[in-house]
């Protein structure tokens, strides 16, 4: 690969991980400054080297499955910002129209099948997604996002196992910040760590240094060659850190003393990746361009949002199923 | 009209929707030796192992991943064996599958028919005899059906498939080999319940194996010069509340006979609605027949204690004419 | 009388259960750090992290751990953070839990309280707000309690926790901060409901946080005249037959409300039962007030279609009066 | 160890193998021949060594926990053959009083907690055994028994992860007998296999020729005096062979020609210990005697259970319980 190439890369990770952050940050600001979400949502600063470098990797008809805390991933898929945040508003045009919220944002226009409320529940249905593209034929293939706490549901086990017996073109991430709610997840998980038990159900497993945008990147590259090559399902240990509570609302004092402190000023992804600019060339302005440029997207995106009408109350009734549906009901 | 067993029925139904819609499979444990009760018996020679899927022991994954495969274009026909067993697939069925449709806004289906044997059956105890029918009934974006005979089961086993909702099918095990005439012909409109006698004196609603017991106690009734109506509702969401009312307001009297334990069974949703919306049509007491609150046994003479009889039917409906 | 609310009540019954029974022990995801709501807070400092334990994320195994620790002798409370996540572990709470004692003729028991916060909070959406308290009363060998005030909250929990049953015990998500004088004094008698007003003219059942619906709503009637009988079951199973058809045969009318999906709830067995037991007593229409059945979503305002209010009991009151 | 106290142990598995046999062959015969079995029965017909070899090195206050294929276990954990034979049979005075029949046989008078008719079911619940006995401070431990089938289930991973990360008195134990059902486990398998999955769970994991009693024998023993000596949670991987169908009413035409004949030609548990005892100067007169004295006390249980009367029928409503039981509701 040429420099240029390089450049252009590493600045498009950058670009992805500013406009997830900012887009959480605003996020933020909309649950407890202005009391615009009423949910809970999950933010995922400090992780978001994952969603970016794994997602460059993935075309739109591509599927991805995710989690609670699932924006970056959807942003990284390719999902319209607005439509996320009037989803977190709960507003029509939202992603779902406003029925999902945070933890189910969904865009299958980009194939984002959706975040999910249970932990580790997308296990099994993406392994079933993987195996209904090969059914059909399509050479799509699919990626499953989970947290580290995913890793100790029974899901993990029948879902990557099934991926290995039917041999489905699908990758498995862990992306593992350490933390499961407000449990140090590796106090609850026996044995080496999940690549282990990935190798165990057959998946070949690879482990990245998950802020390392640049690493996340090159390691899904060459999975994702695998997969489309028709090689097996692969597993993907991305060890990061959530800089954040588990919610907005958690101030996460269960933490050590100085260990966020420590990974927001040492280890923070986008940081990282403005070195790797720095080191390539790019002057401070230009990575401040692409900082301010973010902001003001999803300032504007908040903005937006907020002013957008709430859903008819009549789609509380639509959707549900055709047959016997709550407006049939009502007739 | 051919004439056929109710297994054979719904394998026929499959077996014709697999040959003519190429995104059908079915996918469950020992399908390719014909699953438990021979549902599945000649599909994977016919349709091949990637259409008549063998899967490991994994109830959560089987109904996950039939999800996922549904999301993405296939419509799969998920077997769980006996019906107990599908409480490992609670959270996929009841938090996924039920509620994507409408918590990604209209975005996914999830056209799938699960499949889950219900019922007392020989000896086979507390794990192997459940008929939980009501649970389903309770959760929004799930349809609920329960052939009786084999022609419903050819009829509505089509119909399953070709709906787009998840369709919660539950077959009797009892009544397997039942047989019966088949008209292939016939479609079923899913939610109209089947009016399996026309009678003036009572109305009987049931449905599953239990509606066949009501037929017989009908004949029974009508020997001591009752005439009953029974009413095989075949689908329980949606359920016919017209056909069910009408029947009331011309009878004036109501039975409804379940397998399941009549505590919180969908007996209680039937009485319930009727007691709402006709109430002033009924002319005498309400029955309602279900197991009591007790589990099923594996000795013989205590199973027999939990399950509704034809007698009990009778009696049943005699109270309501104060008989 | 101490003044404390929901969240504290049932906290309170716990930490006394546990310094008089050192059998006694909690166990769930992030208790040491109080749960979700804080229901555990303080508790793992004061009897250790053997006793409060904390636990994967592995909702089959901690129900079925606990099950297994039941057995050889201890007593568990069980943490499910939401009811919704309950659902992974059906199968140990419905086949092995609530059955075991049977199916081996008596020779075990599971003396354990499973803790399922339900309920509609705060834009959760559909997967973080279904009350499916109409599905445990119909599994054969479990208890189901669904206290709505601090009162209660501490009283039940204590009979639940020296109960020798499984008890599914439900509190609700959106009263935790509800406040309310509380006597330490008071024992609960499991299945006995709870006359939360004395009246007349037209009986109201209910229970969770719609019965305190129900008496708000019992002061607005009254304000227009009509004198309501609030009956709050609490106890879901046993449940209180005796007081509701007494005051079923004294008013008349029947009102049952409740937040959980109206189709299968546990509002239809409460109307079937009194259709059965009082059908000739009833002097109009009955009401079953209770959500459509769709989906809680997450936008607020359609959030509150699915929501039971205090407006639809009085008009579900007036119209059993034909007002 | 000397020679009589190796001899007298080998003879103890026998017995106790041909116990087991013949205790499911008379039950077989019940089932087919008498009709006295209405529900399924699982054999372990080929099985017995693991059986024999778990059970001689726990005692009666240990715990056990077993599947639908139970009759050995049960059996070799001390429970009276006459109970269990009444409980196939439905019978009075069956362990548990007619209630269960063969695919829930408990006796929780000799430590055994219950078959299990759902697959993999037993494996959370035997690690809370375990938990419970542990913080009750008893120094009991438990053994919990289940198919290769099983370890496609989630519970397998939520169950021995929960005995790692709490470090529990257990051993589990995957009796492999190559079938799930109809289903040859190892193509719905994928990896390396049951001992690498549960190593990546953190637990030590032996594997061992199931039908070799002696070779079970004394891999349990070094097993369990560790877990006596408060060793962490340790896995057992034992490989055997179902030489029957799948319950007794199934013909198994489904494996391949000769599979069967040859196990059972080769590799018969029972054949082989009486290898053993041969080598070590039995003569075929006290085998043969071992031999008629199990078939002649199964025998006997048969005719006995036959002889028993079906339970009171007020017993199917008893023990639900305490609060709003049937008995109560009927009044
Ligand atoms: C089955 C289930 N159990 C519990 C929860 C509550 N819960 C939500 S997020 C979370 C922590 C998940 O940890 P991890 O998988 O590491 O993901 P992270 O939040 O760190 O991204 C928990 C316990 C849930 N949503 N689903
Ligand atoms: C959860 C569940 N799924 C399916 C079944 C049906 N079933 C009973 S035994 C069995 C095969 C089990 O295989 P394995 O675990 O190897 O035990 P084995 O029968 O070989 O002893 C199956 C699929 C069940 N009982 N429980
Ligand atoms: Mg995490
Ligand atoms: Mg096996």
């Amino acid at each position: 690969m040429d420099k240029s190439h390089n450049t252009q890369t590493a600045r498009d990770l950058l670009v992805m991980m500013e406009r997830i952050r900012a887009f959480e940050e605003q996020a933020i600001l909309a649950a407890e400054r202005d009391n615009l979400v009423l949910g809970a949502i999950h933010p995922s600063i400090g992780q978001e080297a994952c969603a970016a470098g794994i997602m460059t990797h993935f075309n739109r008809d591509d599927i991805l499955l995710s989690t609670h805390r699932g924006h970056g991933h959807t942003l990284a898929k390719g999902a319209d910002p607005l439509a996320m945040m009037r989803e977190l508003l709960g507003r029509t045009g939202g992603c779902c129209g406003g029925k999902g919220g945070s933890m189910h944002i969904a865009d299958f226009g980009v194939g984002m099948l959706g975040a999910n409320g249970v932990v580790g529940a997308n296990i099994t249905i993406a392994a079933g997604a993987a195996h209904g593209l090969k059914m059909l034929g399509k050479s799509a293939i699919v990626v499953d996002i989970f947290g580290d706490g995913a890793a100790n549901r029974g899901p993990f086990l029948e879902g990557i196992n099934w991926a290995s017996v039917f041999d489905l073109p699908i990758l498995f991430v862990c992306e593992d910040n350490q933390y499961s709610a407000t449990t140090k997840t590796s106090a609850m998980t026996g044995g080496p760590g999940v690549a282990a038990r990935a190798e165990a159900l057959g998946l070949r497993a690879t482990v990245v240094d998950g802020n390392d945008a640049e690493a996340v990147a090159r390691t899904t590259h060459e999975i994702t060659t695998r997969l489309r090559a028709g090689g097996g399902p692969e597993f993907l240990h991305a060890i990061t850190y959530r800089q954040t509570g588990h919610t907005s609302f958690d101030p996460a004092s269960y933490r050590p003393d100085g260990e966020a402190e420590k990974s927001i000023a040492d280890n923070d992804p986008i940081a990282r990746q403005r070195a790797v600019l720095g080191a390539m060339g790019l002057d401070r302005a230009a990575l401040k361009a692409i900082h301010d440029m973010a902001q003001a997207e999803m300032v504007q995106v908040l903005a937006d949002a907020s002013a957008t009408p709430f859903p008819g109350d009549e789609t509380a009734f639509t959707d549900v199923q055709d047959l016997g549906s709550p407006v049939q009901e009502a007739r | 009209m051919v004439n056929m067993t109710y297994v054979e029925a719904s394998r026929l139904a499959v077996r014709e929707a697999m040959q003519g819609d190429p995104t059908v499979w079915c996918v469950g444990e020992d399908l390719g030796r014909g699953s438990v009760f021979g549902q599945y018996l000649g599909l994977q020679d016919e349709f091949g192992p990637d259409r008549v899927v063998d899967t490991p022991i994994s109830e959560a994954a089987i109904m996950g991943a039939a999800f996922g495969a549904a999301m993405v274009g296939t419509r799969p026909i998920v077997e769980m064996r006996f019906s107990d067993f599908a409480l490992c697939a609670t959270d996929e069925l009841v938090n996924q599958i039920a509620k994507a449709r409408f918590m990604f806004g209209g975005q996914s289906r999830a056209p799938m028919v699960i499949r889950k044997p219900i019922g007392i059956w020989r000896s086979s105890a507390a794990q192997h005899s459940q008929s939980l029918e009501s649970w389903y009934v309770h959760i929004p974006g799930l349809v609920v059906l329960c052939p009786a005979t084999p022609q419903d089961n050819y009829s509505m086993m089509k119909a399953a498939i070709a709906c787009d909702d998840p369709v919660v099918y539950l077959e009797h095990k009892n009544i397997w080999s039942m047989q019966g005439e088949v008209d292939t012909t016939i479609r079923a409109e899913l939610g109209k319940a089947s009016l399996r006698r026309k009678g003036r004196d009572v109305t009987i609603v049931s449905w599953s194996e239990t509606a066949n017991l009501c037929v017989h106690a009908a004949a029974t009734l009508a020997e001591q010069g009752i005439d009953a109506e029974v009413i095989d509702l075949r689908s329980l969401w949606p359920w016919d509340k017209g056909m069910v009312l009408d029947s009331v307001r011309k009878t004036g009297r109501l039975v409804v006979a379940h397998e399941s334990v009549a505590v919180g069974g969908f007996g209680g949703e039937v009485v319930a609605t009727v007691a709402e919306m006709a109430g002033d049509a009924l002319k005498g007491p309400v029955r309602r027949l279900g197991a009591p609150r007790s589990l099923v046994a594996y000795a013989p003479n205590l199973e027999d204690k939990m399950r509704v009889t034809k007698d009990m039917i009778v009696t049943g409906a005699k109270e309501t004419l104060g008989k």
